[in-house]
């Protein structure tokens, strides 16, 4: 049988094509691979599953093996509600398995995404956003070094209310030319008192931070940075911002973050993308290696074309002397995070934004005494101080719930959703009152 | 369609989708937090976003919807819908759930592994990676922390290609590194000489393609590869176009230390518009303690997560791209060893029965009169020159058919390029077709250049002009920027 | 795209699927039963099937892609995408598992059942039929039942109305009996002197639409009601168009025994390129017994089936069609009574509100001048007659701008008729593009007549020459067919 | 809030609209509509889940009270394997939500209709398919009364080894006008000896029958028919087609049946479409009350068009003129079922054919002499003879299993496709083996 996925593999059609060229084997094709490089026996892989049904079944056994629960897990990855429309739009094939066609052939490519950068600018006041990069960590990393280019400095305070694993991909990524200083965290959760000099390029500051609070202090550390030339950069997560002041509102020069909140289902990791947002200034627009879409005219009056706004920015343009690097990245998840704005409004990220206040505050409420930072404002995520932290997350998962990432030995960080109702988080409540 | 701008279409007060109540006390906040104005996001009812952006993706073209062999290097390759719909399975797994709750989908990351170890030749595999270029990137923070731990951190030189991907030369700079780029020699080939002149104590790693983004295969890797041995250099290979020797010869076997490989390209997850697509890192033994962490292991009774002792750290949230991961490798099960091979020998056979038709088009060249694997860079030069049509052009105007190419990346060392690599997934009757609009375009642009020169005649926009995308003044990145340099 | 027919795309031995192996011994047949000589089915690979079915998708419309409003009495609505997601938790059930197996699917089916039996007022609803159509010939079997049960086998009558779908009238007569159609009065109304004429010891039902295709709402329909009970027969409603009155007024109210409703009309099933549909019939108490069997009951701790006492029987495999059964549920249950009355008063306000925009264009009228409730049957005699442009060639010229209507069913009393319904999910910019396309297509039809008669100009096809599907000896209602007569 | 169904609902547009009508409310829309008829009350309906998490939520839960189990269940509704394509296909927005479309704007619909009646006439050998009805009980219905108004008679011999329900709804269709005449099962499970005279108008066949025996008498019974100047009438599920023998080989006049099989899921009883297909015989092809899609010429010449074959026989042409009625039943389905055939092409169907012969007669072996009609060929079906069926499938789902349909008190329809592994039938065996 000719397998479904190589048609020409059909010994008809390929003797036909051989006899066309004029060869007689598909062996010549390789007469430039030597022999000591050739592989001289068949690869050893497991038995395949050619038919699709053999297949199917072999993968829901796999998955069975995988176990759900009522899930507190947050920590960079978030269980929020994925409306229908955004799988719908992001399952079509025409997006789906496209790639990189010219804006004539890929017209709904260009479109979506601008339309996903101009609704990131609305959401962020501010007037540049580029394609979306992998993710949350590397936006930070981007926006970092976007920041040490701008300035020409090499060095950067950064909060250390900070994801573990978004700060070990900011030492990967910056460590060989820019020095890393940790900023402490206050007693109720917020930013440290801090003093930086001229040789700062930036103040990396995130909001929420890592346990949920929702820094107050924007405004005063963007002042601090800007008497020193230095930037503020701030991460934050677009879907706190129907209720929270977009950066820019205190100042800050660059935005960055992770949208899988917007949209995307967790998949195990698989639903981040990262966005960098800055003001339309020139120089700090040259600073950004992504791609950026912008509306062009065309031959015909009152028509919108789109093409790539600053492409000589790039290392598809200049390769090494471009700005880090660009590449296939998470667009599709752009054009998702697009839809899911869209569906929602202004009203709905508003509405959102109260709920999750609300319920983060009723689940702290609820867990009483445990619970660090009580005193601040949190957003989605708390952190809560037990004795036995790795105790309590075992008799909460025999419970049937995943209670919360695992910050240090006494230390779990909750994650409370829109997704999660009242009763949900009573439930993790009275378990967690058993359990201790 | 002539679908206007998603905000042109707002009115006032719809909603595309309702949000559940508190059910809990609504919390004030200060002013210092709050939001002031609500942000001009557009409100439109559900079915009319629906419907914008049903629109929008019928004007895009997909490997579903086109014969999608002109995105050379890219590997278009079918990505099989059955692996679409594993998606819903993973779709609500946390990466930091608790790893005996994720069996399953430890089990195909660690099979994945074993699979891709096996296919490169290499000991381990990390999948974390997020695309490519991510990997190249991960690639060289592996070689710098490689060369620390040996105390040769003064290594600060990478030597790559023209005709590697410009990611392999934008990641070492990236991270900090001088670069030696080896342009082609009179064959087509890296000048192994200039690489001979290249390497010395400061040489950190080669990064390079083979085959090249010219499709041809270049015969003395392994002298490339020892000539970085003998200075203490690593070999670290860019597999995107591995597609045309699955099976047939592996990275180890040239001596390669480290190299990555495109899920998206060669192992057929979707390109889903640039992204989200997956990388993977495969190194010989010497170099697993520098793996990202942390990996899967077995350990004899389940699937446990292990970060290796000298690692680079984690350099992705999660554990990698798990729709990727997952799509990866129900492919590989579905194809197993007999079908990759037919998978590789298909892709070069339709590749070099394209090149057949494709060289039968008075005005087009292939340079460099070599065999070739998975692609072809060709060249308009000739048609370009006797008619003033440039290949960006007839790109354009092919377009016009229902099909495009990509040009190559810059610098065009190969003048008026074009790109083409056909994989294993288009048929015969497609690739005539593709072979049979490349012909009459190229007969148009004879007969009629400013006709070509005017395409497109048959797309969804007309003729675009680029020029504003680069004048600060006029640019518009987005809505709110057009509106205000355009339309206030 | 130019798709061809899928068997020209065929190659002998490409596979589109691979099978299982049996695994087990073959098993020999004997030539009374093997097949003799393989089907000529296409053979294409995976992605060229694909491809080929995607690009005739794309040559499709649909409620997601234009503005669907054309289709009148077909309550062309949004259909939520969230509820097509429930597909999936209810492909792998079988009708006939053991019922404690399938409580959440009957509770869906019991439930459905009640919210509608309290939007039509009836006692009890069947959700076994498979389309409008279907659940009118249970209603007509449910009344031939009952009138033989009470020894009034001898009923040989039923009376329809001219604006009424065809199948009250074709349905009834598939049954055995002879049909009265009662034309509409000068009010557009069924002239109720006509129906007081037709009633008598024969009649077995009155099978009535209210608001009938006209829009109109029957001011007097409890009066046709009453007067078929006074001769003993049964009031049988189809609420095909409903959607204007959900909450407003019910069945049962003007004194109905049983109609039926269409779940992909009013409760938002889609409609699937027409099918698969469902049907509900609610019938009032006195009907019960006669319901087509089983129906789900709850028996105090679970859901079970039962049949009818005097039941017509199975009339469908399984319970109905269960993915509009899940789909009608799970859009009732998004928007509650409140969210109903929403629904019904904004198509009608819809209506009303085209209708003014409709009436506006020259040439364009709507026979007798009603209020209307969910729709309007138009006409375009006064254009057709000053330009000879008839409504369906308005129509075809009309999908040139990426929209479409449909006239309605023969015969057309309205002349040059055209039928919108705007239901409740269109926007008022809709509403105004759809009428500011009629309005340029009439203008046209005026300035030049041939050059709409000539439409469509851009369309998938051109002018189709449909005399052939008419004679035996041309006609091809396959492709064996085609070839056979026109290839050969 | 304005619900996202309803953009117009918004008091805003609600208002402009009103006042551009020139009406105040919405009420006067509804004045003819007398007091006495209207609803004085809100309906009573539970509380509606608005937010779409919540609607979701709640229907999860519904879903969560259904249990599958490893199922022999078939009895016309069968568990084969479904190619993601086939979803695919069916789930795109333009096939999904579309009607019925003019052949311009809907050329897509039409002509992947026409394929699906083109396969479909290739596997049986026949030129004319109907565009599908709701099933295949309405297909044997229809395809009887064609056979009864093109003879002009209104008797009719119908196997007895046919699904109870198809007969139930035989009996509700054909009843008032046709006399229906059962015919006898011989001990081997095959259609009986029989006789009939000049006024029948049909005989008709099953293949499989409900027992899933093949029936070998075709052509024997075909000759008897036409002998009486009667038709034969088949019944045959064409998934068995690639391998068995079509009706029209041995000289049926008419076939018919449902085409679940083909690509559809089970969907507790909603995959159902039904099929009639004929030779190409005018007076014949005058009798289906369906939709017939053809090729007709545009006005380019080689350019395919489509259009209604003989559209005078219908309901929406004549009313009650017509033959029958026609009007919306499951198109989708059809469509569907082109994607599949497509998908198999001849060899695909013949190997599936002969996965499934082999793995019946291999669980017929398995479960031993409890099997019936033991020495017929089966074809995806047998009936096992037990003291206690009811028993025995007690037991079985007590391990997990639906051991099949229940015919009555003492036998069980076991039904076995191509995705039921061989593990699978021995672990049936076994329970069995254990239960009695």
């Amino acid at each position: 049988m000719t397998h479904p996925y190589i048609p020409n593999a059909e010994p008809g059609v390929r003797a036909r094509m051989l006899a066309e060229i004029g060869v007689d084997s598909v062996e010549e094709f390789y007469a430039d691979i030597p022999a000591g490089l050739r592989l001289a026996r068949p690869l050893d892989l497991p038995a395949p599953f050619t038919a699709e049904q053999d297949l199917v079944r072999h993968m829901r056994g796999l998955f069975a093996k995988n176990v759900e629960a009522l899930s507190f897990l947050g920590h960079g990855t978030y269980p929020h509600y994925v409306p229908a429309v955004c799988d719908e739009v992001n399952t079509r094939s025409e997006f789906l398995t496209a790639y990189a066609g010219e804006p004539y052939e890929d017209h709904g490519r260009f479109q979506s995404l601008f339309e996903y950068v101009s609704q990131m600018g609305e959401l962020l006041e501010m007037d540049v956003v580029n394609v979306p990069t992998y993710d949350g960590y590397q936006a930070a990393g981007t926006a970092i070094r976007m920041a040490c280019r701008y300035t020409g400095r090499g060095k950067v305070l950064v909060t250390s209310a900070i994801n573990r694993d978004k700060l070990s991909k900011l030492r990967d990524f910056l460590s060989h030319d820019t020095e890393i200083e940790l900023a402490p965290v206050k007693d109720n959760g917020e930013f440290g008192d801090v003093e930086i000099d001229d040789s700062y390029a930036a103040i990396y500051l995130e909001t929420p931070n890592l346990y949920g609070v929702v820094e107050t202090r924007g405004r005063e550390l963007a002042e601090l940075a800007h008497a020193h030339g230095a930037l503020l950069v701030v991460g934050t997560d677009p879907i706190s911002l129907g209720v929270l002041a977009p950066p820019a509102a205190y100042g800050a020069d660059i935005a960055c973050g992770d949208i899988q909140s917007l949209g995307m289902h967790q998949s195990y990791g698989g639903g981040h993308a990262g966005y960098i947002a800055t003001q339309d200034h020139e120089p700090l627009v040259a600073e950004f290696p992504s791609r950026l879409f912008g509306i062009a005219p065309t031959a015909v009056e009152g028509e919108y074309g789109f093409g790539d706004v600053y492409y000589d920015r790039t290392s598809f343009a200049h390769r090494e002397e471009g700005k880090e690097w660009v590449g296939t990245a998470a667009a599709l998840w752009g054009i998702t995070a697009g839809v899911y704005l869209a569906l929602m409004g202004p009203e709905g990220m508003r509405e959102l934004g109260e709920t999750i206040l609300a319920r983060t505050r009723y689940a702290m409420d609820a867990l009483g005494s445990i619970v660090k930072h009580a005193g601040a404002i949190h957003f989605r995520e708390f952190a809560i101080e037990v004795p036995d932290a790795a105790g309590l997350l075992a008799g909460l998962r025999e419970r049937g719930i995943f209670g919360g990432v695992q910050l240090d030995e006494r230390t779990v960080l909750v994650c409370v959703t829109e997704r999660h109702s009242i009763a949900d988080i009573d439930r993790l409540a009275a378990a967690i009152k058993e359990i201790l | 369609w002539d679908e206007p701008i998603i905000f042109e279409l707002s009115q006032p007060g719809r909603r595309g989708i309702a949000v559940p109540e508190p059910g809990a006390p609504k919390v004030e906040l200060p002013d210092s937090v709050r939001r002031a104005s609500k942000p001009a996001l557009p409100e439109l009812s559900q079915l009319h976003v629906l419907r914008h952006y049903l629109r929008l993706s019928q004007e895009n073209l997909g490997v579903d919807l086109n014969i999608d062999v002109g995105q050379g290097t890219c590997t278009m390759k079918y990505s099989p819908k059955v692996n679409d719909t594993f998606m819903a399975d993973i779709a609500d797994l946390h990466p930091e759930q608790p790893v005996e709750s994720a069996q399953g989908v430890l089990e195909i990351y660690h099979t994945l592994e074993r699979m891709l170890a096996e296919i490169s030749g290499m000991a381990r595999v990390s999948l974390q990676p997020g695309s490519g270029s991510a990997a190249i990137y991960a690639n060289i923070a592996m070689i710098r922390a490689y060369h620390e731990a040996n105390g040769e951190g003064h290594r600060d030189q990478v030597i790559t290609t023209m005709f590697s991907h410009p990611s392999n030369a934008a990641c070492a700079k990236t991270a900090g590194y001088e670069i030696i780029t080896l342009m082609p020699d009179a064959e087509g080939l890296p000048d192994i000489e200039a690489l001979r002149a290249a390497v010395g104590p400061r040489t950190a790693a080669l990064m390079i393609t083979n085959p090249e983004d010219t499709g041809i295969f270049n015969p003395r890797i392994a002298e490339f590869v020892e000539l970085v041995h003998s200075v203490g250099g690593l070999a670290c290979y860019d597999q995107a176009n591995a597609n045309g020797i699955l099976g047939i010869t592996r990275a180890a076997d040239a001596g390669f230390d480290l190299g990555h490989f495109n899920l998206h390209k060669t192992f057929s997850t979707p390109h889903a518009c640039g992204g989200p697509a997956a990388g993977a890192c495969g190194v010989s033994e010497k170099l697993i303690p520098f793996l990202p962490g942390p990996v899967v292991d077995f350990d004899g009774s389940g699937y446990v997560l292990t970060t290796p002792e000298k690692s680079i750290g984690k350099i992705r949230p999660g554990l990698g791209v798990t729709p990727n991961i997952v799509r990866a490798y129900a492919w590989i099960m579905s194809l197993g060893a007999e079908g990759l091979r037919t998978v590789a020998e298909t892709a070069v056979l339709n590749n070099n029965y394209l090149m057949h038709k494709i060289l039968q088009i008075p005005g087009a060249s292939a340079p460099w009169d070599k065999r070739r694997v998975e692609q072809v860079r060709y060249s308009w030069q000739e048609l370009s020159e006797e008619t003033g049509v440039h290949s960006e052009e007839i790109g354009v105007r092919a377009a016009d058919f229902g099909v495009h190419y990509w040009t190559s990346h810059h610098p065009y060392v190969v003048p008026e390029p074009f790109t083409l690599e056909p994989t294993e997934s288009y048929s015969k009757e497609d690739l005539d077709e593709y072979a049979a609009i490349l012909a009459h375009v190229a007969d148009e642009a004879r007969r009629d250049p400013a006709f070509v020169k005017g395409a497109p005649y048959n797309s969804t926009v007309h003729k675009i002009d680029m020029t504003p995308l680069d004048d600060p003044k006029q640019w518009a990145p987005t809505w709110r920027a057009y509106v205000r340099k355009h339309l206030s």
